[in-house]
């Protein structure tokens, strides 16, 4: 019965942290059609934001929910003018230019930082549920994603700002001519993904620490969950994250860890053959 | 005029080609034979791209699953067999049946461009995931281990056909390899100029109208994907035979990358260019492994390879999108004009 | 039955609940040349594209020849004899002229017939002057003779032109007009047109889409008079403009 | 191309030249003598590949300073593989074919062994290999100078088992060594009285390890035996005790401490881990603090922590030097026969002797236990022999063998 209880835990940690891996990935992509193949470079600098000013001896909750979406964020801002902008309604050549900024960041904090793994220890302790303990923190990171993700969608729904980002993106043309600086749009949507990026990376790394190269692990699930999502940010993020996640862990805990992920990756492609929109490509049409 | 130019381009480089078949081998030393020979080797995995990327249109971001794919089934089989005929053939077909699933899978069910894209990288990744987890005795094809993150060393190269004991030395496999580039090289060409290559450009430029002229572009673009991925399994066996190995980082992400931007670097759509991006880009990415003069230049305690990548792939993508071989062409044929007005 | 080349049955199609074609049952005869008419949104080109497979009907049954071909693939209607020019004209921008001519024609025929093909349309169409620029380099109008060249380089039984004269000088319409006429010796034709003076210039037989239905078929003449076609353009005409 | 290639080459090379010199010396004319090195300098492993770097440099460079070998200078060839085996395929072949390398001393990783292995074999070019590893390598061309699981796992199981019990988990890096070590485990525990209850292996970028720790809680072991390799999995130490399970189940690691964890770690993570090495920073010998003052004297006090891994490749580069001398060679078959009559020396950890059957080495072993960030020495075997399960290795009798040996079970 503990056990019952340690594994649906861990099947609702896996589904948010697939949904908070994603969530950035998926506001760039669902509301300005580019595919940031940076994403896990984003998560990897959200990681530093947090273990260097910690180690430094800033308050950890400060680092993780103000400095990482902070200055996350105002990277995403500065890469959307000098390598984003230049490229919008090219496709393929975003995918690339964001693949060589994965490259270059990879690069650059391996030659600044190295690859000596800090580690530490998750904060608020632990719970004993019957005969097993867990940590308070993945209590915490479940709690914390579906916050974003509610925060995300009255922000998107209610506020000014989302309405004339989802008008610029659906008709930016139109929202020009009704006076919107539709450049100042791009760009803070994209700050707003870099900065859901930088918050997802923030609030892992104390889990799983951080390397140059830790944006490797995180973005092919992060793709396909966008994907497999469909067009639409939260819907498609929420249900596909659901979906992925649970075959994860559901299997992780049934064999190991990979063959767990390559029931994620298998799920997904199949998944795409049947639904080629994504799982919200019909039902949430102008959604988000 | 162009045609005729690129035919006596075409004759330029078959002369020379099989000039170095013959020469090179008694006028350099042993070693520049098989530094050469992976240039040969990898440059026709970047031809199986630029054909399936820039003539059929098919953004194949996890080209080198293929060539992977092909290294270890040539990697299984010689293992098993000793002689490496049927291994040779292994690699191309393996590659070739699992294309033709994959493809068919993805053309058929008509998946946009870039989902295309993103679903070849992730079937990379999940072969990357897969053989890296059969590390254990388990894993086993017949008397081969697949070996998982060890990857599959000590392999027997290539042998002569049909004598298992005269395997190839690196004279000769300097020989296959560049026999076999430029045998691909000129295949290439010759598929491109053919009708089914016309067909494919066309394909390119406009799916819906090729399909409304009454071709089967599904049909076309299979057979494209599934021709380039036999292509790269070649090279994957190649590449097997010469360093006696083969292991799971040929299916990871940084190699995937690589072949891209060999492609890029070189001019999408040329076939000259892959080649040429591919020497450029590998030569400077096994000096910087072996480099102390430029980090020490700047300052550095050493450079990461993928820092200069990742610069040069943004350098391209936006200063000069096209690729070197087609801005050169550019210049010159803007050069005559000025020369000739 | 022999006689029709074309028949529709109750041919539908709704996206997201919304009608843009809804139950049509149309009929074109061995042929015939027959022009559709109506206005914007009356579901002219949604019509189209049920034919050419492009996409596919919510309901109803398209008979080509007397065989349902409904929900076909587009290569294989292609290939049955039936041959668009679309509203916009698809074309293969990266290659030449000639280039795209010859593979138009090469699909269903050899290729010394394709070439002979080839000459024959570049010399009808006056393209011959630009055979070898990059289609992406022309002006319109020569563009929608590309696009109908290539057409008529498959030879199709059945031809669906969608709006073939846009773009065109007075001078290019009425060559349009010309070879149209001269087309309809040997094959059926489907024309979709705004240009009424066009219309008058070509055809007989005007079919009215209005609101994804056929609302009336009939000669030319009858057609401009009837105040029921006058309504339903006005009547649009205003609501665009209010 | 090939023209520009050799001159780009060839200034690199005198680059790296340029920077070994000593001006000191005047060497007798003749080539120097060409050390071959490929190390994992950038990529993941780059913690390990650095410390091991530079252990070999500070080697050559005193090796130098006291005036080469044989009159000669040492030139020492270096490769960085990336922490990419298939680098390693394509620098053994230019280390074995053009540089011409008289000896190597490379590899990390056992995959990576395992590549540059049979290259060098077939070149003619004496290996040596000086890592901690599986053990069980039989090659007359391979010298492997660390540690075996007949030294390090056959001295630390016994003591987990007499202090915590019979009930063993094994969590392993997925590749032959994780897999050869918890064979090891199964057979060592088994002539113990003790039991695997379950083993886990993890590919090297996984760090999330929540349902396994989930699993873990519900098998009850009395103690855990891990090998883990490289940044990822360093992320378990953090969610083990996160969970609160570090006061619950101990831990005895084949791997931790080896790139320094437990100085940059938090403190109440590494504290009580149970290790065996054959070399810690902290053993008390004055040879040992004469080689950390050299080393700090060289690199500077920011290094980090050096381990057997790092002392392996010091003293191997030092017993292989200490061959040529006795042979009065560099020639392979000489150095070799030097090394197989039992040649012996003193390092800054243990005297060092080789084993001339296997081709591995006998040295002191020492358990110790991660404590206030150092590791504090409880107990210390001297001359312990390697592995060489029933006794099958016997290179003497027996020099053709080519194979690696694996625990029967």
């Amino acid at each position: 019965m503990d056990y019952a209880a340690i594994f649906v835990i861990q099947v609702a940690y896996a589904i948010a942290s697939l949904a908070l891996i994603s969530v950035g990935l998926a506001v760039i992509y669902g509301m300005m059609r580019v595919i940031n193949f940076a994403h896990g470079e984003f998560l990897m600098l959200g990681g530093y934001a947090v273990i260097l000013p910690v180690q430094a001896g800033v308050n950890v909750w400060f680092a993780m929910l103000v400095i990482a979406p902070l200055a996350v964020g105002l990277f995403g801002v500065v890469v959307e003018r000098i390598v984003i902008r230049p490229l919008y309604g090219r496709v393929i050549d975003t995918v690339l230019a964001t693949w060589g900024l994965s490259l270059l960041l990879i690069g650059l904090a391996s030659a600044a930082l190295g690859y000596y793994q800090e580690g530490s220890k998750p904060p608020l302790g632990s719970v004993v549920i019957g005969a097993y303990r867990e940590s308070v923190y993945t209590f915490f990171v479940i709690g914390i994603t579906a916050a974003i993700m509610l925060a995300l969608y009255v922000g998107l729904k209610r506020t000014r700002f989302g309405l004339l980002a989802r008008g610029t993106m659906q008709n930016s043309a139109m929202a020009a001519g009704l006076g919107v600086d539709t450049g100042k749009v791009y760009a803070a949507t994209f700050g707003l993904g870099a900065a859901l990026s930088g918050l997802a990376g923030g609030i892992l790394a104390p889990i799983s620490g951080v390397v140059p190269v830790i944006g490797a692990t995180y973005i092919a699930k992060a793709f396909i969950t966008v994907i497999s999502g469909g067009a639409t940010v939260l819907a498609g993020t929420a249900s596909a994250a659901t979906l992925l996640g649970a075959v994860n862990q559901v299997v992780t805990f049934l064999s190991t860890p990979v063959v767990g992920e390559v029931a994620l990756l298998a799920a997904a492609i199949i998944l795409l053959r049947l639904l080629p929109a994504g799982i919200t490509g019909r039902l949430f049409r102008g959604g988000i | 005029m162009s045609n005729r130019a690129s035919s006596a381009g075409g004759i330029v480089i078959a002369a020379l080609g099989v000039a170095a078949l013959i020469g090179v081998p008694y006028v350099v030393e042993l070693f520049t034979l098989v530094d050469v020979a992976v240039y040969c080797i990898l440059s026709i995995l970047a031809l199986s791209l630029a054909f399936v990327w820039g003539y059929a249109g098919i953004l194949s971001f996890g080209q080198s699953a293929f060539f992977g794919l092909g290294g270890y089934a040539y990697a299984m089989a010689v293992i098993n067999l000793g002689e490496s005929t049927v291994p040779v053939l292994a690699g191309i077909l393996v590659p070739m049946i699992f294309a033709a699933l994959l493809g068919y899978f993805m053309i058929y069910g008509r998946v946009s461009d870039v989902y295309l894209a993103v679903i070849t990288l992730t079937v990379s990744l999940i072969l990357y995931h897969l053989i890296n987890s059969t590390s254990g005795p388990e894993y086993t094809i017949g008397r081969a281990r697949l070996g998982g993150h060890n990857g599959v060393p000590g392999l027997p190269p290539i042998n002569v056909p049909g004598n298992a004991s005269a395997p190839l030395d690196y004279a000769d496999t300097f020989r296959l390899s560049l026999g076999a580039l430029l045998l691909v090289y000129f295949t290439l060409r010759a598929v491109i100029a053919s009708r089914f290559g016309r067909v494919l450009v066309a394909i390119r430029e406009n799916e819906l109208r090729a399909e409304l002229l009454g071709y089967d572009s599904r049909r076309y673009k299979l057979m494209a994907f599934t021709l380039g991925a036999g292509i790269a399994g070649f090279a994957g066996v190649l590449f097997a035979s010469w360093g006696s190995f083969i292991g799971p980082s040929v299916f990871g992400i940084a190699f995937a990358a690589q072949v891209i931007v060999w492609i890029l670097v070189g001019g999408l759509g040329t076939l000259g260019g892959a080649v040429v991006g591919t020497v450029l880009i590998q030569y400077l990415t096994t000096w910087l492994g072996q480099t102390k003069a430029l980090p020490a230049m700047l300052g550095l305690s050493k450079i990461d390879p993928s820092l200069v990548l990742g610069i040069v792939l943004i350098l391209f993508v936006l200063l000069v999108p096209s690729g070197i071989l087609p801005t050169l062409r550019k210049l010159l044929r803007s050069r005559q004009a000025a020369a000739s007005a | 039955m022999s006689g029709q080349i074309l028949e529709t049955r109750g041919l539908s199609k709704r996206f997201g609940g919304v009608p843009a074609v809804d139950g049509v049952d149309f009929r074109l005869a061995e042929g015939e040349l027959r022009c559709l008419i109506g206005p914007n949104g009356a579901g002219k080109s949604t019509f189209f594209k049920m034919i050419t497979g492009q996409l596919r009907p919510s309901g109803g049954r398209v008979l080509f020849r007397g065989e349902d071909v409904t929900g076909e693939e587009r290569h294989l209607l292609a290939k049955r004899g039936i041959g668009i020019k679309t509203q916009v004209p698809s074309l293969f921008d990266g290659i030449s002229v000639r280039e795209s001519l010859y593979l138009a024609a090469r699909r269903f025929h050899s290729p010394r017939e394709a070439l002979r093909i080839v000459d024959g349309i570049l010399a009808e169409t006056g393209l011959h002057a630009v055979a070898e620029r990059r289609v992406g380099e022309l002006a319109h109008g020569q563009r929608q003779w590309v696009e109908l060249g290539m057409v008529l380089a498959r030879e199709p039984l059945l031809m669906l032109l969608d709006e073939p004269t846009a773009g065109m000088t007075p001078d290019e319409t009425a060559h349009t007009a010309a070879l149209i006429g001269k087309l309809r010796q040997q094959r059926a034709i489907i024309v979709v047109e705004h240009d009424m003076q066009f219309v008058r210039m070509i055809a007989e037989g005007v079919t009215v889409f209005h609101q994804g239905r056929i609302l009336m078929e009939a000669p030319i003449s009858e057609v401009l008079g009837d105040p029921r076609v006058r309504e339903v353009y006005l009547g649009a005409h205003s609501e665009r403009h209010a | 191309m090939t023209i520009t290639r050799r001159r780009a080459i060839a200034a690199t090379s005198a680059t790296i030249a340029a920077g070994l010199a000593f001006p000191r010396f005047a060497f007798a004319q003749g080539q120097a003598i060409k050390l071959g090195t490929i190390a994992d300098t950038s990529g993941p492993l780059q913690p390990f590949g650095t410390q091991k770097l530079q252990c070999i440099q500070l080697a050559v460079e005193e090796i130098n300073a006291a005036g080469g070998l044989l009159g000669r200078k040492i030139e020492l060839v270096t490769y960085d593989s990336q922490s990419n085996d298939q680098f390693y395929a394509q620098y053994a072949q230019q280390i074995a074919l053009r540089d011409r390398a008289d000896v190597v001393h490379a590899g990390l990783q056992s995959s990576s062994r395992e590549v540059i292995r049979p290259i060098l074999r077939r070149a003619n070019t004496l290996y040596f290999y000086n890592t901690p590893y599986e053990g069980g390598v039989c090659d007359r061309n391979a010298f492997c100078t660390g540690t075996t699981p007949g030294q390090l796992l056959a001295n630390l199981l016994p003591f987990m088992i007499k202090k915590f019990g019979k009930k063993i988990y094994v969590l392993a890096a997925d590749y032959n060594f994780g897999q050869l070590s918890e064979k090891w485990t199964r057979k060592i525990a088994k002539e113990n009285g003790a039991e695997v209850i379950a083993s886990e292996f993890f590919p090297l970028d996984v760090n999330q390890f929540g349902p396994t720790i989930g699993k873990i809680q519900a098998a009850k072991p009395d103690f855990i035996v891990n090998t883990f390799v490289g940044p990822g999995h360093a992320a378990f130490y953090g969610q083990w005790a996160g969970t609160g399970m570090k006061k619950e189940i101990p831990i005895a690691s084949q791997t931790f401490g080896e790139a320094g964890e437990h100085l940059r770690m938090p403190q109440e993570l590494s504290e009580g881990i149970f290790v065996c090495y054959n070399y810690f920073e902290e053993l008390d010998r004055p040879a040992n603090k004469a080689f950390l003052e050299r080393f700090r004297k060289k690199f500077g006090d920011n290094y980090g922590y050096i381990s057997d891994l790092g002392m392996s490749e010091y003293m191997g580069v030092r017993i292989w030097a200490e061959a040529v001398k006795k042979a009065g060679s560099v020639a392979r078959e000489p150095v070799i026969k030097a090394i197989e009559a039992g040649l012996s020396l003193e390092g800054p950890g243990s005297t060092i002797t080789a084993d001339p059957k296997t081709h591995h080495f006998v040295f002191d072993m020492h358990l110790a236990e991660a404590k206030s960030r150092k590791f504090q020495i409880l107990q210390s075997f001297a001359q312990v022999q390697p592995t060489n399960p029933d006794g099958v290795c016997d290179l003497i009798k027996n020099p053709n063998t080519n194979q690696q040996f694996e625990p029967k079970l």
